[in-house]
């Protein structure tokens, strides 16, 4: 037996073999003198281990999923001789429910993964593969010097950049933007790739981003999931869907691909892409036209729905809404009229429907049709995107000061991003921030001064950023790339330096979600493996170093136990909020916050200027957009086929989908094509095709299905790990979406406003 | 696992029919023509056991653990595995005692017990290997398969220790077995083509098969020849089993298991 | 009837999440290419869209286990619970009940050189906990009943898609995916 | 059991756990004085330090991880049984790896030097005990014994023909041989 380390010989004890060896061990002389008896009865002993699963055997850990996911999961850590044996959800949350998902699962076997990075190391030349082992001292001795050699050319050190998203939500990962203000201002990537238009537009709409508890969507009694495939995406939240359509509601999925979670539904709508908000507006002007409007909430709680109306009746009707999108008028109707009779009722507004040129516009025309409809404020009912109410952490680790008389840029205001919590402090200077979304065109178009450092963490730049050709180009250009990393991916192989970060058993902090109410507590588990080190701990060793080389140089404490970070990131109001004593509650598991109600927006206190619901936004107006929820024309067709690259199940962006459990289950990328389109294009299924456009190309297995409507082509985003070069921003560029500069620094990105062509190689 | 050709059991189950079929064919002779003891009886016991013996030691190589493999009697009672090592077992222990004792006559008994062995290995083989997990052969056809490979290989083998006055006799056996087993080769993967799904695709597999049409080639090489020569050639039976070990090569390696479809129609 | 557990496999709510089956996974840290609990995908036959509706199945703990019946060192052993237990200590690797389950549960572990399958995690069982992958299950999809008590409502035992064997019964039970009304333009 | 063996240990334990090409150097010195093998004169040690991290250290994917769990369980997980089995070892032998868990234990850096605390002791003891002398015939034949050729195996296959780390392995491999054939003289199964 040479099996793995868990109940299968721990508990089960059926390989005598594993156990023999393990008493040799331990009795050697017993076992040895026992072999000299001439026994003719008793037989070895072979300590048959209780057959039961006994839970004191372990060490039982809390931990949270930091990914970049709605389902941030609350984590059981099942711990025996400081390894971690498996884990498992939390039974405390409701939502969690004693569960993980596929990628959660996979867990233990990041961490020991023979291929994680595990120490500093310095790679002489990039992209050579020849890399030196370097320690933490001389790495950040590197790092320090080039950064006080670029204040001392520059004058200043926005010639230092930061890569920064998702990759780790933590709160204590907040620490490396914490880090990169103690050095001074510096040049930020700011924005979102993922939500941003659709955070503007609700923030136009009803003052701020903030969605109904999911778990109330149970109450619902029609439910249209729009954009959104929770069934990969958010496996948690389909119990109360499916809890919903048993009690009696109609569930309605409305995606361009006949997703799993349309197959949960009991209606199925694939209109044309990008044409949710004529759809939208056409089920408005039905509901206007059959006198189904919530007269009482239009007139009390919003602003602006007699010039909304007024848009409807001019410029909208069914006809015009079921030629934009496809959806026949019948259907329009016949849904409009049982959605704005159901009560209450909800739409779930996904962030794949944003992700276009007209995406906030869309989002907008949702907004509207929920709002006159009365589904805002209302248990069972909103207009679900999101929310960071429980995000009211400190932000200790974020909120660092400038050295003394650092000089920045001027004049660069706004946020940084949706998480970005620090309050406008009015300064002389600020950092200057660059589009996340156009990370490669911004690196090469920075000027005054160039980019000539770059700080990547929690994130996969060469998985995930726009445009990966014109990336390398923009990459070439950097003087140094550190990057903060797990694993060896592209964007590694492209830095001069990597730093190996801790995973989530090795650090202490705490998560949120931006979709539910819980909020888990992360433990430290097991001792941070190799040389690892958390984000904070890095910036903390960064800080030491400057100090040394010149004192003053950055205000990052020195010295950091992350148990303490995580505790002066708590508040009263964190603990009002979730009606805990203190931080170490959460010891004991989840817990979710304490809600007035289910509903957001329940006492009808809108956070717009006019403090009601805002059909009309001036805000939304003097921003560069219109003020009426008007529709808005998609991306014009740039080559003969829609390309969709959305989220796979089996991965988050670029994570998990590399591990060899992973693959055990998810072998290799395919493209999903219709096989009328395959027909006149000569492809059968499982031929290898080039998908190709003006940005690149890449070859892929192909698998037909009606599930992907005509004339589109359909990827799912992945990194695959060593060995497989599949990458789907070789076909995306960088065209931005309407909307998120408001709420989120810059504006978002249409992923899915991309076009390709397909041939069989 | 399921998809090799599992070499160790396509060598046991041939090795040991030819084997059987020896013993077959000897009690054919004494029944027929002369008493025991016609022709070399120790050399072809010495055979008989030969073939049975590597048969047997080359079935230990389809196990992980093949030092355990007396464990495999444990399960008499219900598993015709287990049954099939038992016979298989007394088979051979007959036929290494019926090659050490043999001089010119051998034993009647020693005889008789060894057919009646040997037709409790085929079958028990042939339940063995007519598991419910494959629909084409979970029914007699493995038994009627091994029962056709004993009579052509015992046939043809028995031929270099028969006299003169068995030859035709075995030549007519052996050119039946063969039509027989042609027969049966040929419609039988048709057959299953009007089968169920995994029937069907078992059919497919084997119908593509390529050493399945090099089994049928020399099945019907071997027949040409005695057509020609209205006697066993010395070298037939060398073709003969060739023929045999690559039919049984397709039977262990093309035959469909359900678990291949779940998810699909069956 | 006496006791004996199943899967009751859910396929209208199943989502086909695979977390089944790396729950099996992170918990018994399989050896590579040897699965317990498969996702398997129900053809377009069956389903109209592909990949779209799912059998999440691992062993089906027969009530007359053809592994059980054909090994021939008797490494299974059906629990009072109904659970078929292999005991892998006894095992010789011969492949027998590899070839003959029609239900793929037992695989061949080429490290051990000996099979194995699902054992229902019959320790948590003792426990009073649910299987790994029940547990696990985000929809409740995947579900452990008694066949004993279980209600005949809307479940079957042999849907298509999956292989029907009467003669070895086994426990598992289905129920049906539906297929949604499709407006596309 | 002689000092060239220990020192020959010595060397092979410091070449697997070098952290630089000086360390490397040293190491290798050694081992080729130990094995009467010679290295190249103008050996360039930064080429053989980027192929020692390309082999065993990462940060790419390494083909030869130098823990026993990554061949022992088969999906290269590590911290698995094997990892134990060394810390029980040590603990046997009344020693730990610092910080237990930080580096697995089964690093070939650790099981070596284990090796030589076990040889001396061997070595030490007039009439070495019989306790010892099982501890280092198991150590040899069921724990290293499992892992070690298949990790020279995959050295062998992703180190350069005749450069440093195919002579180090080599003077592993060696070792290891001689070791297996003294038990199997001296401590019949």
């Amino acid at each position: 037996m040479t099996g793995q380390a868990t109940f299968k010989e721990d508990c089960m004890s059926q390989k005598t073999r594993a156990l023999s060896r393990r008493q040799f061990l331990k009795g050697l002389s017993v076992a040895g003198a026992a072999s000299l008896l001439p026994l003719r009865l008793l037989m070895p002993y072979s300590a048959e281990a209780a057959t039961a699963f006994r839970e004191q055997d372990f060490q039982i850990f809390r931990n949270a999923c930091p990914r970049n996911c709605y389902d941030t999961c609350s984590i059981k850590t099942y711990v025996k001789d400081g390894v971690v044996k498996f884990i498992e959800g939390a039974q405390e949350s409701t939502f969690t429910k004693g569960g993980l998902c596929v990628k959660g699962y996979a867990y233990p076997r990041r961490v020991y993964s023979p291929d994680r990075i595990k120490y500093p190391m310095v790679q002489d030349g990039r992209r050579t593969g020849n890399w030196r082992r370097v320690s933490w001292d001389e790495a950040m001795d590197r790092i320090a010097k080039k950064i006080l050699e670029i204040k001392e050319k520059d004058g200043n050190l926005l010639g230092m950049g930061l890569s920064k998203y998702s990759g780790n939500f933590g709160i204590t990962n907040y620490g490396v933007e914490g880090m990169m203000s103690s050095l001074g201002y510096t040049t930020r990537f700011v924005g979102t790739p993922c939500w941003p238009a659709g955070i503007d537009a609700q923030n136009y709409d009803l003052g701020d981003m903030w969605c109904n508890d999911p778990e109330d969507m149970v109450k619902s009694r029609f439910v249209i999931i729009w954009g959104a495939n929770p069934a990969w995406c958010s496996v948690h939240s389909m119990k109360y869907v499916n809890e919903a359509k048993r009690r009696g509601a109609k569930v309605v999925v409305i995606d361009p691909i006949f997703t799993q979670t349309a197959a949960k539904g009991d209606v199925y709508w694939q209109p044309e892409t990008s044409s949710d908000g004529a759809l939208a507006l056409g089920m408005a002007r039905h509901i206007l036209d059959q006198g189904l409007v919530d007269t009482d909430f239009v007139n009390t709680h919003a602003i602006g729905f007699a010039e909304f109306a007024a848009y409807l009746r001019e410029n909208v009707t069914v006809e015009w809404a079921s030629q934009v999108s496809g959806i026949p008028a019948v259907q329009i109707r016949e849904v409009a009229e049982e959605f704005a009779t159901a009560d209450p009722a909800t739409i779930w507004i996904g962030y794949g429907m944003q992700r276009h040129t007209n995406g906030g516009a869309s989002v907008r025309a949702i907004d509207a049709l929920v709002a006159m409809t009365g589904n805002v404020g209302k248990e069972g009912g909103g207009a679900r995107y999101g929310h960071l109410r429980t995000w009211g952490f400190n932000y200790h680790a974020l909120l660092q000061k400038q050295p003394e008389g650092s000089t920045g840029f001027i004049g660069a205001t706004g946020p940084k991003g949706e998480f970005d919590f620090t309050k406008g402090e009015a300064a002389s200077f600020t950092d200057r921030t660059v589009n996340i979304n156009k990370t490669a065109q911004a690196i090469l178009d920075t000027k005054d001064p160039v980019l000539r450092m770059l700080w990547v963490s929690c994130k996969n730049p060469f998985a995930q950023d726009f445009d990966r050709p014109k990336l390398e180009k923009a990459f070439d250009t950097l003087e140094m790339v550190v990057s903060v990393e797990q694993f060896f991916t592209e964007t590694v192989n492209n830095s001069d330096i990597v730093l190996p970060v801790t995973t989530l058993f090795e650090e202490w902090t705490v998560n949120a979600s931006y979709w539910h109410y819980w909020v888990g507590i992360n433990e430290q588990a097991i001792t941070p493996m190799y040389e690892t080190k958390s984000n904070i701990e890095i910036a903390a060793l960064l800080s030491r170093k400057m100090n040394e080389l010149s004192p003053g140089s950055c205000t990052f404490p020195q010295d950091i136990d992350t148990r303490e970070w995580l505790e002066k990131e708590f508040n009263q109001g964190m603990y009002d909020y979730l009606g805990i004593k203190h931080w170490t509650d959460l010891k004991n598991g989840p817990v979710k916050a304490k809600l007035a109600s289910s509903a957001s927006w329940s006492d009808m206190k809108f956070g717009t200027p006019s403090g009601k619901y805002e059909f009309l936004s001036e805000l939304c107006q003097q921003n560069g957009h219109d003020a009426l929820p008007r529709y808005k024309e998609g991306r014009k067709a740039y080559d003969e086929f829609r390309l969709l690259t959305p989220h796979t199940k089996f991965g988050l962006h670029s994570q998990f989908v590399n591990l060899d459990w992973m693959q055990e289950f998810n072998k290799e990328p395919f493209l999903y094509m219709h096989p009328d389109d395959a027909q006149e294009k000569k492809i059968a299924d499982l031929d290898t095709v080039r998908v190709f456009n003006k940005v690149g190309e890449l070859k892929i297995k192909v698998k037909l299905t009606s599930n992907v409507a005509k004339k589109s082509l359909v990827i799912y985003e992945a990194w695959f790990g060593a060995g497989n070069d599949f990458n789907v921003q070789n076909l995306v560029d960088d065209e931005s979406s309407d909307m998120g500069a408001y709420k989120t620094g810059a504006p978002g990105v249409a992923i899915h406003g991309q076009f390709a062509n397909v041939e069989r190689v | 696992m399921q998809s090799s050709m599992e070499l160790p059991l396509v060598l046991f189950t041939v090795l040991s029919q030819a084997a059987i079929g020896l013993v077959l064919m000897n009690a054919v002779r004494q029944c027929r023509c002369a008493g025991p003891g016609e022709g070399n009886v120790r050399m072809e016991w010495t055979l008989i056991a030969a073939f049975m013996g590597v048969g047997i030691a080359a079935s230990l190589f389809h196990l992980g653990h093949p030092l355990e493999s007396y464990r495999a009697l444990a399960h008499l009672e219900k598993a015709w595995l287990s049954r099939e090592v038992l016979a298989a077992g007394i088979f051979f222990a007959l036929a290494v005692l019926a090659a050490v004792t043999g001089r010119e006559k051998g034993s009647p008994v020693l005889m008789w017990a060894s057919v009646l062995a040997g037709l409790l290995v085929v079958l028990a083989s042939g339940m063995t290997y007519a598991p419910p997990a494959l629909p084409a052969v979970n029914n007699a056809l493995p038994t009627v398969f091994f029962l056709i490979s004993a009579v052509v290989l015992g046939a043809g083998f028995a031929s270099w220790f028969a006299g003169a006055e068995s030859q035709p006799l075995l030549a007519r056996i052996l050119v039946t077995a063969l039509v027989v087993g042609l027969v049966v080769r040929l419609t039988v993967p048709c057959a299953w083509l009007s089968g169920s799904e995994v029937m069907r695709q078992t059919g497919m597999a084997w119908l593509g098969a390529p050493l399945y049409w090099v089994h049928i080639a020399l099945m019907a090489a071997c027949l040409g020849v005695l057509w020609k020569s209205r006697a066993i050639p010395v070298w037939l039976p060398i073709l003969a089993l060739a023929a045999e070990l690559a039919g049984r090569a397709v039977f262990f390696s093309e035959t469909i298991h359900t678990s291949m479809n779940i998810g699909g129609v069956y | 009837m006496k006791k004996h557990y199943a899967f009751l496999v859910d396929s209208e709510r199943c989502i086909g999440c695979f977390t089944c089956a790396m729950a099996c996974r992170n918990y018994y840290h399989q050896e590579k290419g040897v699965v317990w609990r498969h996702v398997y995908p129900l053809s377009e036959e069956i389903y109209p869209h592909r990949e779209r509706a799912f059998f999440s199945l691992a062993c089906n703990h027969c009530e007359n286990p053809t592994c059980l019946n054909v090994c021939p060192v008797e490494a299974y052993t059906k629990r009072e619970d109904g659970v078929v237990v292999h005991h892998q200590e006894k095992c010789i690797g011969c492949g027998n009940c590899i070839r003959s389950c029609p239900y793929g549960a037992p695989v061949y572990n080429p490290v051990e050189k000996r099979a194995e399958k699902c054992s229902f995690c019959h320790e948590r069982l003792d426990a009073g906990l649910l299987p790994a992958c029940v547990q696990s299950c985000p929809t409740d999809a995947l579900k452990l009943v008694d066949l004993a008590t279980l209600e005949p409502e809307n479940h079957v035992q042999f849907p298509p898609g999956f292989p029907k064997n009467a003669k070895v019964n086994p426990s598992t039970r289905f129920i049906l995916p539906k297929v949604p009304t499709m407006v596309r333009r | 059991m002689n000092d060239g063996c220990i020192a020959s240990l010595e060397g092979l334990r410091d070449f697997f756990c070098a952290s630089s090409a000086i360390d490397l150097k040293d190491a290798a010195g050694r081992i080729a004085e130990s094995v009467d093998a010679a290295i190249l004169p103008g050996t360039d040690w930064t080429a053989v330090e980027y192929e020692f991290n390309r082999l065993f250290v990462g940060p790419a994917a390494i083909p030869a991880p130098p823990y026993a769990s990554a061949y022992c369980e088969s999906d290269r997980v590590l911290m698995g049984k094997a990892a134990l089995e060394a810390r029980q070892l040590y603990h046997r032998l009344g020693l730990a790896v610092p910080q237990e868990g930080v580096i697995p234990d089964d690093h070939v850096a650790y099981e070596l030097e284990a090796m030589i605390v076990l040889k001396s002791a061997l070595r030490a003891e007039a009439s070495s005990s019989p306790d010892t002398q099982a501890l280092h015939a198991w150590f040899v034949r069921e724990h290293l014994g499992r892992w070690l050729p298949h990790f020279i195996l995959a050295t062998r296959t992703h180190a350069s023909a005749g450069g440093v780390v195919a002579l180090a392995t080599d003077a592993l491999a060696a070792w290891f041989d001689n070791e297996l054939n003294t038990i199997a003289a001296s401590h019949p199964e």
